[in-house]
């Protein structure tokens, strides 16, 4: 996954220049150690500042809604599994968007990195091949990126993007074996009481900044349900029952079009595990409706159509 | 002699000592995040650590508190205003930034023909002791923003970790009655005192560097139209992180809920990030997207309030740095507004 | 969905278990083709069914979005019962099929987060079975009835 | 200390419906206590919010001149949530009040001149205020020649008829009343506000204009007053926006570093030119 950049800042300068795209939107390195930033770039001589290492975590697809300029986009396997649902879903362009498809080993999960630290504050950090090494006052330690990568990436089946238009470096060979559900099915298993408490353990320290929503490229939505006032349905303050429904409703939203690419989690200041319910709707549509989120952009939205033959057990 | 000093040992006593007069908020260390909470003893407290994940606004200007409530019945509303906090509060292990957040907040909102008798109530009934900062994190610019991480402003003590026990200096009178509750102080030597002054220059070199903000808010007078706003703003999300951790982000919102037979008025928390934050009743937008709102949160903290009441309105304590999940630098906005 | 303050009022002061005689407050959205009208054959034919339940009716099952049943569960109601036309039966073709999804997301959501999964339930009941209505409406009651007043996701403010 | 967010009681005294489109509807108050009435000491141009107890509070302009004895008046257009609310409620309900907020039309500017009133559809609320305030007895010996020119769509949306009618009967102003489109019973002009205050060319001389209404009846017609010699100083606007405290606090109406709810509601353009273009 380390050192693609020279190939991106190739593609991408190819790009710019022979006009096919008029914006290209990447990732550069952030101001803070473990961090990268989004980057826009226009012009030829801001290509060198493109990176591509496993901090590059934020899900670019969210700055594609309301472009009406032609862009090319580096997007990670779940990236453009994100760029297809949006497509599906007329947000987006397709025939304006040039997918510079990224084969990825995996983002790293600050949050593990911040716990293992216990406390000391990392000053730098810097990738070696399959390690990570951070710099503090006064010490200095190398750490496995395997141990500390994201949990969705644990268990990608999808590292290589599922649709492109031009791809960095060969692919890589996809996860398999690997139960991506662990954490949904280790819940599930638990009784109906815990479940409740969990999630309103988890849920009771949320503020309502909306990063998970505003983040999440699934959520454009004109005027989000919590905001709106004739009928207002659910209060707006961070109440207890108000929080865990607007977790739900957005959980219920997403059910057949979240890719699971983590950003709400990592996006989240309070650490809330919003994949336990992400994952969930990702799985109902699975599981319930046979139906793999963002392969192709002729697939109608689960929730959009119906089958004769739909799952009525529930029913009585 | 307004210098004492106690043992560390002795710390969590005087938080119990605390505890039996006063509602204290120390920080907790929750389940991952570290935060303001109330505490029913000393041994809760946390006093080891950078800075609260939230600032010490919480405690004094909560996300929802109800302004009044009302009963209705066939005839009669009453109306009846939250009664005041029966007792006093202390807020403990209080960082220098967000003290001097509190100081700001407490001037605008007693600025004007109309002061927020809410907040201002709970603020008189409030003391602080702060903790100074021997480790600054590489994230804060306090000292870029007229603050530093041994500041006093806002706090009734200040506590100086010096090793295996506190430097205590008395700032207030009520500073002076709180310890009251606090046994084995002594005055501080000559020797605490040197140590204390090292501590203090040792934290004030460790900042790597130094923003430049001379004049930075003459400069942003002439700025509302430049072209930079177009590109500054554009990886911003415009979710609500940045103003809900920032100890002066003081705007917010007024809803009313139903009830049973009556209904609430609730303040909460707003943020300028947000569309609703100035969407008209005709749909019309003075802030339509993110560039304007950006532009907001930055020409306030940096223009407007400065030029109202002479301090910047951020106080460089870098929550907004650390936990924007883009990870746009205020910081590095503030380097090109002074590099143009 | 405006409750008026008594029916609320009732239900803030509740906190009974099934012994003492507490009975629980069922709302139900009734598809106007179908189930509202096996409702009423299960009227005028004089079938007796436990009278806990408040009946909404709606154009269509397709017209009961999620924010219904989890406005219902949020406001105190014990249990939600939302009942459409069998699959083809529907006068609008295909409205219960739409429905049938987004029930099931919801359900399986509702269920995942740890509300009991008696509280909120789905049935097909045609025009012509009254008395399939008054068993559905029983079963529903009992089950409601077994699980006690609701707790979970009730704003008590 | 008083909680500053807490309204006063007041009951609906008399509702008027307003325009054809029945969504305009002017709401008359009363204060519950003697003591809040007193203090109730405003303006024409503040504004006073207005609550309905359950749905919300909202920032509403007072219509009614202050030598109206102890009515209040408020003119509210069916839009949102405590406006519907307001709208379904009947004489004798009770809701809340309070303020008065905003700094109001600058009468001391006003006094010795000629002022000329440009109003435009549903905003003529807080300008008839000031008309009325201009010709009660008591002051109007203080001002010039007072000129009114109010539009709106059709004759069914313009609002306050009874005043209308009353005012064309006077000699002491010079009532101009258009619409967008006239129907049959209407016999006086019909043609868009600017384009009538254009062909009315009231003199500037010695005078000072004061305009609100819809944005596009704004932009249209500044450059109309400064081309009739009103200059930005004379000419004043009253500016809206999302507001919910009203005191200056909530920090959601700011145009640069003024609060439009403390340092306006009115500005001169003179002000105007100088703030950011954020309104």
């Amino acid at each position: 996954m380390v050192g693609g950049e020279d190939k991106i800042r190739e593609i991408a300068g190819r790009l710019l220049r022979e006009g096919e795209v008029d914006l290209i939107i990447g990732y550069e390195k952030g101001t803070l150690p473990l961090r990268s930033t989004p980057s826009f770039i226009r012009d030829q001589n801001d290509l060198y500042k493109l990176i591509w290492d496993p901090t590059c975590d934020i899900n670019l697809s969210k700055y594609l809604h309301g472009r009406d300029e032609k862009i090319g986009i580096l997007a990670k396997g779940c990236d453009a599994r994100s760029i297809v649902v949006c497509g599906s879903e007329g947000q987006i362009d397709m025939g304006k968007v040039v997918i510079i498809g990224l084969p990825c080993s995996g983002v790293i999960d600050r949050k593990k990195i911040e716990a293992e630290m216990e406390g000391r504050e990392v000053l730098e950090a810097t990738f070696a091949d399959q390690s990570l090494v951070i710099r503090g006052e006064g010490f200095e330690e190398v750490l496995p990126i395997k141990g500390f990568m994201d949990d969705s990436c644990l268990s990608c089946r999808h590292r290589n993007p599922p649709v492109y238009d031009v791809l960095v470096g060969e692919p890589l060979p996809e996860i398999t074996g690997a139960n991506e559900y662990a954490e949904v099915d280790e819940l599930e298993s638990k009784s109906a009481e815990e479940r409740w408490g969990y999630f309103v353990e988890e849920m009771g320290s949320c503020i309502r900044c909306y990063s998970c929503r505003n983040v999440c490229p699934m959520c454009y939505c004109k005027e989000c349900f919590v905001d709106e006032t004739m009928p207002a349905w659910f209060g707006k303050t961070n109440e207890l029952t108000d929080t865990i429904i607007y977790h739900l409703v957005r959980a219920i939203h997403l059910t057949g079009r979240c890719v699971d690419c983590g950003a709400c989690s990592r996006a989240c200041p309070m650490d809330i595990n919003l994949k336990a319910l992400t994952k969930k709707a990702e799985k109902i549509a699975r599981e319930r409706f046979n139906f793999e989120v963002g392969l192709t952009t002729e697939e109608a939205p689960v929730l959009g159509v119906f089958k004769e033959d739909d799952s009525e057990e529930f029913i009585i | 002699m307004n210098h004492k000093v106690i043992a560390k040992d002795g710390i969590r006593e005087f938080i119990d000592g605390l505890i039996e007069e006063y509602r204290v908020f120390a920080p907790v260390e929750g389940k991952k995040i570290l935060r303001l909470r109330e505490i029913s003893s000393g041994e809760e407290a946390c006093l080891d650590f950078y800075n609260t994940k939230m600032s010490s606004k919480e405690a004094l200007f909560p996300q929802n508190e109800v302004l009044f409530t009302y009963k209705k019945d066939r005839e009669a509303i009453e109306k009846e205003a939250t009664s005041p906090m029966k007792r006093e509060q202390v807020l403990f292990g209080v960082r220098p930034c967000d003290a001097k957040g509190v100081t700001l907040t407490d001037v605008f909102f007693s600025s004007g023909e109309h002061r927020d008798q809410p907040y201002l109530e709970k603020r008189d009934r409030t003391a602080i002791v702060g903790l100074a900062c021997n480790r600054p994190l590489n994230t804060c610019f306090c000292t870029s923003t007229g603050g530093s991480p041994f500041g006093k402003e806002g706090m009734d003590l200040l506590l100086v970790d010096l090793g295996e026990r506190y430097l205590v200096e008395i700032l207030t009178e009520r500073g002076e009655r709180l310890l009251g509750a606090a046994h084995g102080l002594r005055d501080a030597t000559e020797e605490d005192m040197k140590l204390a002054q090292r501590l203090s220059n040792e934290a004030d070199n460790a900042f790597s560097k130094e923003l430049p903000t001379e004049g930075l808010s003459e400069r942003l007078d002439g700025m509302f139209e430049d072209p930079i706003w177009d590109t500054i703003h554009q990886k911003c999300v415009g979710c609500g992180i940045c103003t809900f951790v920032c100890p002066t982000c003081w705007c917010f919102d007024v809803v009313d809920e139903e009830k049973a037979n009556g209904a609430i008025r609730i303040r909460l928390w707003d943020t300028c990030q947000l569309p609703l934050f100035t969407l008209q009743g005709s749909g019309f937008n003075p802030r339509p997207s993110g560039k304007e709102r950006l532009r907001q949160r930055v020409m306030h903290k940096l223009n407007y309030f400065p030029k109202e009441f002479g301090s910047l309105a951020c106080v460089g304590c870098g929550r907004c740095v650390r936990e924007c999940p883009v990870n746009l630098d205020i910081r590095e906005i503030i380097e090109t507004i002074m590099s143009m | 969905m405006k409750v008026n303050a008594e029916e609320k009022g009732s239900k803030a002061k509740k906190g009974g278990n099934p012994d003492d005689g507490w009975e629980p407050k069922i709302i139900a959205f009734l598809c106007n083709w179908c189930s509202y009208a096996g409702a009423d054959l299960a009227g005028i034919s004089r079938l007796q069914y436990p009278p806990n339940i408040r009946v909404v009716r709606v154009p269509c099952s397709s017209r009961v979005s999620p924010y219904f049943i989890i406005k219902s569960l949020q406001q105190g109601w014990d249990g939600v019962l939302v009942s459409g036309c069998h699959p083809g039966d529907c006068h609008y073709i295909s409205g219960n099929l739409v429905a049938r999804r987004r029930f099931a997301v919801l359900k399986d959501m509702l269920d995942y987060m740890g509300i009991e999964p008696g509280r909120v339930s789905f049935s097909w009941v045609s025009a012509a079975e009254g008395e399939r209505f008054s068993k559905v409406v029983a079963e529903v009651v009992e089950g409601v009835k077994a699980l006690g007043p609701a707790r979970r996701l009730v704003k008590v403010s | 200390m008083t909680n500053p967010y807490v309204p006063h009681i007041a009951v609906l005294r008399r509702i008027i419906t307003e325009n054809a489109m029945n969504d305009i509807k002017t709401f008359e108050v009363e204060f519950e206590d003697a003591e809040a009435a007193r203090n109730f000491n405003y303006k024409p141009g503040q504004f006073g919010m207005v609550s309905y107890f359950g749905a919300g509070e909202c920032p509403i302009g007072i219509a009614s001149s202050p030598t109206d004895e102890r009515s209040i008046e408020f003119t509210i257009k069916k839009v949102g949530v405590v406006t519907t609310a307001l709208h379904n409620s009947m004489v004798g309900d009770k809701i809340g009040v309070r303020g008065p907020y905003g700094n109001g039309w600058p009468i001391e500017a006003m006094e010795g001149h000629n002022v000329l009133i440009v109003g435009a559809g549903f905003a003529f609320t807080t300008l008839r205020s000031l008309a009325k305030y201009i010709l009660n007895e008591d002051n109007r010996g203080r001002f010039g020649d007072l000129t009114v020119l109010y539009g709106a769509r059709n004759p069914g949306e313009l609002i306050y008829k009874y005043d209308l009618n009353s005012w064309e009967k006077r000699d002491d102003i010079d009532l101009i009343l258009t619409v967008d489109r006239g129907d049959e019973s209407w016999t006086k002009r019909v043609g868009y506000v600017p384009t009538i205050l254009e062909e009315t060319s009231a003199s500037s001389e010695n005078a000072v204009a004061v305009i609100c209404g819809p944005p596009i009846v704004i932009r249209l017609s500044m450059p109309i007053l400064t081309k009739l010699g009103f200059t930005p100083e004379k000419t004043y606007l009253s500016l809206e926006m999302r507001m919910k405290c009203g005191i200056g606090k909530c920090g959601r109406c700011n145009v640069g570093d003024k609060f439009v709810c403390q340092d306006g509601p009115v500005f001169s353009q003179k002000e105007l030119q100088e703030m950011p273009k954020e309104y």
